[in-house]
């Protein structure tokens, strides 16, 4: 069984971590503002909730399982909000070319 | 498997060095308000990854707390970031 | 070289690199948000260093409240940038100084490694005293009961900061409200977060004032949580900030050192010394009581040191 | 090569770093930044001196620790202040330097304490 867990973790975190390399790439490549900024939250939203899904095997209790899905639900509702912020301030600035 | 956790958690930290170069260095403001989003994501996961790694649980609170108060610095570089935006009437350009 | 070893060169290296980025950047407010980076980076550092409570501390004031004052600053300063940008001292100094600040650098580094083994250290005494309090965490205990002249005085800096910062409002604002009335549409994004937030803040700020009993945690990372909550509905617009000549306000920001005074003069009159706490059973709930009259007034402070100077005049 | 070696000279350079940019950064704002990195890297110091002496049963030192978390305090208190102090300077003179006529302004001190 516990065997069965860290394959789980490997196999999550690993995939974390490629949403992470994905986010970075893109935040590298893309030409303008809106298309970084989409590449930026997808992506490591993403890579956040496969790290926790991962971590959770490993979590020793129950309580400790239940903040890191907080967590992540946390870090979800942020940056859907201040991507939506920076977009709007970006299109007003006229920095997103 | 610390030895995986570890590993992954230095690409991680990789990754958003290589994300805040360009996040920093991007031309526009906009840009820059970018790097507490990027934080918030990527400083959290490798935090977590770190509290597995030193075997120290309370690095969870510490998480916790970030995740709240990158929310605070995103929303305070949107609103003074960009001065135009907060000077003519914040509210109404905000939310169309 | 372990995998660890690699893991911590690479987190050094990020955050020393955005320091030399906080240092060298050309514009200030670009300098800024590498400060906010590298603040909410440090607690990593603690993390490792298996230090909780300070890396929480950093993570809710060099990040979070520091970062968005200096933010603040930087996007009000903007016009004088460059008049005063022009005044960049001459090679000379610069050189000089880079060799003063790599020779001091240096020998910190060399006063760290080469410290006795075993280090001096007072935790051994820490320890075989925690069951005078009933706390738990040592950190706490330390802060709260073997060094509390130190916390008590630190809430009077507060305090005095908060002085200083509201005697440089001008006449026509002495008073009044700091900072612009924040205004948004009642359906906007920005509202719809500071509505669902803030509940989730709160609750979190409590729960980390009340694990600092016996994990890592405590009344100013409680305090700070909170002050960010209230600041956020502020910038909101859903609420304004308070008229600094307020009766009510001021005796919240003197609640939490009035109660540590109080606590300390009744040690003084029932017991051995000033700030003495009765026996076991006793001590934990009086230590509880202080630190709940000190988040508020964290909270309190903290906020209004980020809100600044009063601009506005009550009515305005 | 330890924990504390490495974080040890990465705190040392902080130092150094915090200072060149208190001296050579004109900007009275980019002081206070340069001044508070120096603080974050004195306090860092702190907790590898702290790690070094763990003793009794403890990653860390907790007295260093809690001297740290105030001294985080007081920091940010001078730092608010000093921000406090720039703004209005900026309102009443409309510039934000710090020469004033007199060509030697060493002694001005932008933390605030």
């Amino acid at each position: 069984m516990s065997f069965a867990l860290d394959i789980l973790t490997i196999v999550a975190v690993s995939a974390g971590a490629f949403f992470f390399l994905a986010g970075t790439v893109g935040l590298l490549r893309f030409p303008d503002t809106l298309t970084r900024l989409h590449a930026l939250t997808k992506a490591d939203n993403l890579g956040l909730g496969l790290v926790v899904l991962g971590l959770l095997p490993q979590a020793g209790s129950l309580r400790h399982g239940l903040k890191l899905v907080g967590i992540w639900l946390l870090a979800l509702l942020a940056g859907a909000t201040v991507s939506q912020l920076i977009a709007r301030a970006a299109r007003q600035s006229g920095s997103a070319r | 498997m610390t030895e995986f956790l570890t590993a992954a958690l230095g690409f991680i930290l990789a990754m958003l060095a290589l994300g805040l170069v360009s996040i920093l260095r991007g031309p526009g403001d906009a840009d820059r308000m970018m790097a507490a989003q990027l934080i918030g994501t990527g400083g959290i996961a490798a935090l977590l990854l770190l509290g597995a790694v030193t075997g120290v649980p309370a690095a969870t609170d510490v998480a916790l707390t970030i995740a709240l108060l990158a929310t605070f610095a995103s929303i305070a570089f949107v609103k003074k970031g960009l001065p135009q935006l907060d000077a003519d009437e914040a509210g109404s350009t905000e939310d169309r | 070289m372990t995998v660890a070893t690699i893991l911590e060169m690479v987190l050094a290296a990020v955050v020393l690199a955005l320091g030399v980025w906080t240092i060298a950047a050309r514009e200030t407010f670009a300098a800024t948000v590498g400060y906010v980076a590298y603040g909410l980076l440090v607690p990593l550092i603690w993390v490792r260093l298996d230090a909780v409570d300070v890396a929480l501390t950093e993570a809710a004031i060099g990040g979070g409240l520091g970062g968005v004052l200096l933010l603040g600053a930087a996007a009000r300063l903007r016009p004088s940038e460059p008049a005063t940008a022009a005044e960049t001292p001459g090679k000379i100094v610069r050189l000089s100084a880079a060799g003063a600040s790599v020779m001091i650098a240096a020998a910190l580094a060399a006063a760290v490694l080469l410290l006795p083994d075993p280090a001096p250290t007072l935790a051994p005494a820490a320890v075989a005293n925690a069951s005078a309090t009933g706390l738990a965490n040592p950190v706490t205990n330390v802060l709260m009961a073997f060094r509390a002249m130190d916390t008590m005085l630190e809430k009077v800096v507060l305090l005095l900061a908060i002085v200083g910062v509201w005697s440089l409002a001008s006449d026509r604002a002495w008073g009044g409200r700091p900072g612009p009335r924040h205004q948004a549409g009642p359906h906007g994004v920005l509202v719809f977060l500071a509505r669902l937030l803030p509940p989730v803040g709160i609750v979190v700020g409590i729960y980390i004032l009340w694990t600092g009993a016996n994990h890592p945690g405590g009344a100013f990372q409680g305090g700070s949580i909170l002050a960010a909550m209230w600041l956020l509905v502020i910038m909101a617009g859903l609420t304004d900030t308070p008229a600094v000549g307020g009766r009510w306000l001021r005796l919240v920001l003197i609640a939490g050192p009035g109660v540590f005074l109080i606590v300390g003069l009744g040690g003084l009159c029932f017991g051995p010394a000033f700030l003495a706490y009765p026996l076991p059973p006793h001590a934990k709930p009086l230590i509880l009581i202080i630190e709940v009259a000190m988040v508020s007034t964290i909270a309190v402070t903290l906020g209004l040191l980020l809100a600044g100077a009063p601009e506005r005049s009550d009515q305005g | 090569m330890t924990d504390t070696t490495i974080f040890g000279v990465c705190a040392a350079a902080a130092v150094g770093l915090g200072l060149y940019g208190l001296i050579t950064n004109p900007q009275p704002l980019r002081k206070i930044v340069a001044f508070n990195l120096l603080g974050s890297g004195v306090f860092l110091l702190l907790g590898v001196v702290g790690r070094r002496g763990a003793a009794a049963g403890f990653g860390n030192d907790p007295v260093p620790q809690a001297l740290v978390i105030t001294g985080i305090v007081v920091a940010f208190s001078a730092t608010a202040l000093a921000v406090a102090l720039l703004l209005r300077l900026f309102q009443t003179a409309g510039s934000a330097t710090l020469r004033s006529d007199a060509p030697t302004s060493a002694g001005i001190n932008p933390s605030g304490d």
